[in-house]
């Protein structure tokens, strides 16, 4: 090894670790980058994207209705069986005999996330849900029955 | 006289004569150590826990985040909550291990570095032993701590520690030669070991200006073989984290993991203040040849005030380090001390002897 | 006490080699792996890698469910490349069907894949940075991983997992915020690249790591069928989008990056160029996505005829086969996925003898390995 | 290469094999002439098939067979290498390690999931199931109560 390749290995080796230097420097002294979020603390400003998939929710309208008519074609469609739908059998005005939902049971705690309920519903009944603090001591809470106390189907839906 | 406005040493010597005129002089000088080493003690681990917190922040900021803003304002007591977890935190018993040393090596590390931050001068009169060959007692001195690595590594049983101590053992015993070459090179020009002489000697401005280039060269591998010294990235070999889970330290825990943690940090302190001490004029106050007006505005910043701010900024180059560069191979380690430190410095000592001899100095 | 000196004397070298694990839980292994390893001294003698520990038998699975079911699962392999994934299980079903996707599903297609690849060459970034023990690296790229992350979840959804395939097209069309963002980060993107090669690409201690080590020659890298970056470091041109394109590759200008060193630095090059390269991929499509509906219209329960398709796509990790043997029913009779992870772990043992534990972590690094890929 | 030339080169090597064209050319051979049509194939000239993509064990539930995808880098063309009547009882194939050195992990893969073993492969171990494990999860046969759910539909 020559004395000038030697001497400039160093210098070259050198100021590239100056260079290095010099960006983390910088944001020492420009503490304005910083991209921290508090999280507990902005709860209130935090809003997710209107399309995050935090849970499957069974939209319900002010009127406490719902679209859902126990098709179930979620329930098929879904890979891990996250999905169980109890149907019961209900006299409509007319008189007919149709299937109704009894209880939309979704358990949270199998779900992938996948779209494939809310896809595939026919009557457009599913949505993703935004809450994403899903966090809870006992298992049994992620196990929810989806449609609300005592919500009917909503006029004109088949 | 400059610094006379902060002078410590009346006040010391005043203390010490209302003991010994109170009591005997056995008893006094007993009580005088008792004293100063508990003063020391609560310093070195007030010093440590900022260390640890100011190091935290500032990679926190190097890295676009927040870093500890819980516990207290801005997370100021962070680190107080840890050692506080810290101590209350099981010490296991590693199976196989060898017990008496493995309890003694935190220690061993922990006194070295105490050791030599009993002298560093914080100001006038404000130190704890001054002596005569103090650069020479530091050096000697801050070595032994790869001894408790050494052994902490050994004897925890694990393969992990083993590879992570030996690493540490080949690193020191190469990069003390180039520390103790560049202190060697100021030594040339001070023409003393005694810190509290060259500091005075820096009363007309700092040793990294007059000794010029020899200077700068020694400053600049000073920092480098004493990073490598202290364990501390981008030569942390023997911690190691991505490779040897933690290094030397794996297996302990609790209070004695918490030694070994602080006498790192402890160990970039006096390493800075050695620095400082040698390169920046220590606690004296910034002062250029002969603009009296300028000097004298320096000399009302407490010297206390001048030796923190220099030893933070030379710590704070060496967090830089630590969290801008990868960390090197053992081989490159080695390398870079054998092939470039090391003949660099010889060279260097030639140079400042020659640059004494001829009188370029200022 | 002084006999088992002796023994130990006698044993000579044989009795010096030091067995390590390194994982499954290890901070350089990049999930849960485990490799014994070999050692004399700081030399790596051997590497024998064990895997299994997070085998979910994705391909057992798939065998019981049905084409647009398999679409999830494959989400959780690579799951770094995961919009990747799926685009090869929709691509396979759409050959199988002879379906052709209109112009603006391929569009968006090239357009996610190319961002998915460019988040995870920044996670790869940041992780070998991170193994090599330069911790700052790592939070400059998941910023900017996180800008990529937001685009999609505005439009897919998820952050890591997008399920955005469906056989036939799209789950959904692209968000209206979806161009903007993307142009705004581009030149973000361009920016902060210069920054990572002051870092890091130029740095002498990264470099000295990096150069000479690790060495795959090209003979060896496609005897052991190492592909995707890790292949085109070592000159081996195996990049799929040159050489079978699929979606909107044959309508776009890019360079298929090839070192000849076959080094870990090559590897790294290779990666950091593709970055850029992506990057010019998204700005020749992303202006011009034409007008059209997101899905074509499929059957309701899709079955495929009887026979084998095979589906090639190149994810950011290398050369990824969907190979489908269907009987004719709604679920694969058999579902077998190449991985390119479980190939590049092939060649672990090879380059890393012979070199230091620290280059061993530096090539772990710079092949890329993903560990549910590998386990699927 | 296209598939017609390919096929004749198949064909003038002489092997009993059943030609197909399907996505790509589909070479079906006995299990025990498998190897000498690989080596062929790899050191012809004309295919130069140094790339081993994949191999897939397949159970086709009365016996097993072995897909192998091969394609050349200097000719960039595709072939497809079938092996079917593999004897279920004792199923055994001679490994292409010796030809292709990835289908050694790909072989061990396929040894502990489906329970095909490879002659003169060099580490035939399981690669991702424990050596205690009983059984070959990706046979079609294979029962597990305790691992598989059955679902309703």
């Amino acid at each position: 090894m020559g004395l000038k390749s030697y001497l400039s290995g160093l210098f070259k080796g050198f100021y590239s670790l100056l260079v290095g230097l010099r960006v983390t420097n910088s944001y020492f002294f420009h503490p304005s980058r910083i991209v921290t979020q508090q999280y507990p603390e902005n709860r209130k400003t935090l809003k997710m994207f209107e399309r995050f998939k935090g849970e499957v929710i069974l939209v319900h309208n002010e009127n406490n209705e719902h679209r859902c008519t126990g098709c179930g074609i979620c329930e098929m469609n879904c890979p891990n069986g996250s999905i169980e739908i109890i149907s019961k059998m209900e006299t409509g005005e007319d008189g007919k005999k149709r299937k109704a939902i009894d209880k939309h049971i979704y358990h949270l705690s199998m779900c992938t996330f996948c779209g494939l309920c809310v896809k595939s519903c026919p009557s457009k009944a599913l949505a993703f849900g935004n809450e994403f603090e899903h966090a809870v001591f006992d298992r049994a809470k992620l196990d929810k029955v989806l449609n609300k106390e005592g919500s009917v189907l909503m006029k004109g839906v088949e | 006289m400059q610094g006379v406005l902060y002078d410590f040493t009346g006040l010391i010597q005043s203390i010490d004569a209302v003991f010994r005129a109170s009591m005997s002089d056995l008893w006094a000088t007993v009580l005088e150590y008792a004293i100063i080493g508990i003063i020391y003690l609560v310093i070195y681990a007030l010093i440590g826990l900022f260390l640890v917190y100011a190091e935290r922040k500032v990679c926190a900021f190097i890295q676009v985040r927040l870093g500890p803003n819980r516990v207290g304002p801005k997370g100021f007591f962070q680190t107080i909550a840890d050692f506080i977890k810290l101590l209350l935190k099981e010490n296991i018993k590693i199976k196989n291990a060898d017990g008496v040393l493995f309890n003694l090596a935190p220690f061993i590390v922990i006194v070295a570095s105490f050791l030599t931050f009993g002298t560093v001068p914080f100001a006038k009169g404000l130190q704890g032993i001054d002596l005569n060959i103090g650069v020479f007692f530091i050096m000697a001195v801050s070595s032994m701590g790869v001894v408790g690595i050494l052994l902490g590594g050994w004897s925890s049983n694990s393969k992990y520690s083993l590879i992570g101590a030996m690493r540490s053992g080949a690193q020191i015993v190469s990069y003390e030669l180039s520390v103790g070459l560049s202190l060697v090179t100021m030594v040339i020009l001070t023409g003393t070991m005694q810190l509290s002489q060259i500091i005075e000697l820096q009363s007309d401005g700092w040793f990294i200006f007059k000794g010029h280039i020899p200077a700068l060269i020694s400053l600049i591998i000073m920092m480098i073989a004493s990073t490598a010294e202290i364990n501390r990235g981008p030569f942390d070999l023997a911690e190691a984290e991505s490779e040897l889970t933690a290094g030397y330290h794996t297996e302990y825990s609790g209070i004695k993991f918490a030694f070994f943690y602080l006498s790192e940090y402890m160990n970039m302190f006096v390493v800075s203040a050695l620095v400082a001490t040698v390169f920046f004029g220590g606690w004296m106050p910034l002062h250029i040849g002969s603009w009296q007006a300028f000097n004298h505005i320096m000399d009302f910043i407490p010297p206390i005030i001048w030796f923190i701010l220099k030893s933070f900024a030379l710590m704070y180059v060496i967090m830089l380090f630590k969290w801008t560069f990868p960390r090197l191979r053992i081989d490159q380690l080695l390398k870079l001390e054998w092939q470039y430190l090391l003949p660099i410095s010889l060279f260097n000592v030639l140079l400042m002897a020659f640059v004494v001899y001829m009188k370029w100095y200022f | 006490m002084a006999e088992e000196f002796v023994h130990l004397a006698v044993a000579g070298t044989e009795g010096q080699d030091l067995e390590i694990n390194m994982g499954p839980q290890h901070p350089s292994t990049h999930g849960v792996m485990r490799f014994v390893v070999k050692l004399k001294g700081e030399v790596v003698e051997s590497v024998q890698p064990h895997c299994g520990y997070i085998h979910r038998g994705i391909e057992k699975m798939c065998e019981s469910l049905s084409y647009p079911q398999i679409i999830h699962l494959t989400d959780r392999m690579d799951y770094l490349s995961a919009h990747i994934n799926n685009e090869a299980v929709c691509l396979a079903v759409e050959k199988a069907l002879n379906i052709e996707v209109s112009d603006r599903i391929k569009y968006i297609r090239t357009i996610i894949a190319e961002l998915n690849r460019i988040a995870s060459h920044l996670l790869w970034w940041s992780s070998m940075c991170m193994d090599m023990g330069a911790v700052t690296p790592y939070f400059y790229a998941f910023r900017d991983r996180e800008k990529i992350l937001d685009i999609f979840e505005e439009t897919t959804g998820g952050r890591l997992l997008y399920s955005y395939n469906c056989p036939g097209g799209l789950m959904n069309d692209i968000h209206p915020n979806f161009q903007k963002r993307v142009k705004e980060f581009i030149p973000y993107f361009r920016k902060s690249f210069k920054e990572y090669d002051e870092l890091v690409t130029g740095n002498v201690i990264f470099q000295n790591r990096t150069m000479g080590i690790g060495l795959l020659t090209r003979e060896q890298a496609i005897a052991y069928g190492v592909t995707g970056p890790a292949g085109r470091g070592s000159g081996f041109a195996c990049d799929v989008r040159k050489r079978a394109p699929y979606s909107a590759y044959d309508k776009v200008q890019f360079n298929e990056i090839l070192y000849n060193e076959g080094d870990s630095f090559a590897r790294y090059k290779v990666r950091m160029d593709e970055m850029l390269e992506s990057l010019k991929i998204i700005e020749q499509l992303i202006d011009n996505i034409p007008e059209g509906s997101y899905v074509e219209k499929m059957k309701a329960v899709i079955k495929l005829p009887e026979g084998e398709y095979f589906q090639q796509v190149e994810t950011a990790r290398g050369e990824l086969v969907v190979h489908i043997i269907s009987d004719g029913n709604k679920t694969p009779y058999r579902v077998k996925f190449r991985s390119p992870c479980l190939s590049t772990l092939s060649v672990m043992d090879l380059i890393s003898r012979n070199q230091k534990i620290a280059d061993l972590i530096a090539i772990g690094g710079s092949l890329d390995l993903v560990i549910p890929d590998i386990d699927r | 290469m296209t598939n017609q030339q390919l096929e004749e080169v198949v064909k003038r090597l002489g092997v009993e094999a059943v030609i197909s064209e399907a996505q790509f050319l589909t070479v079906e051979v006995p299990f025990d002439k498998l190897f000498d049509l690989a080596r062929n194939l790899k050191e012809n000239e004309q295919t130069q098939m140094d790339y081993l993509i994949l191999i897939t064990g397949v159970d086709y539930v009365s016996s097993f067979g072995c897909t192998y995808l091969l394609t050349s880098t200097t000719h960039n063309h595709y072939m497809v290498l079938k092996t079917r009547n593999i004897d279920k009882a004792n199923p055994r194939v001679d490994s292409v390690t010796s030809l292709w050195q990835t289908a050694e992990y790909h072989e061990r893969e396929i040894y502990d999931l489906m329970g095909i073993t490879f002659n003169n492969h060099p580490d035939m171990r399981r690669m991702f199931l424990d050596e205690s494990w009983v059984g070959h999860p990706l046979r079609k046969d294979y029962v597990d109560e305790s691992n598989i759910i059955e679902r309703k539909y």
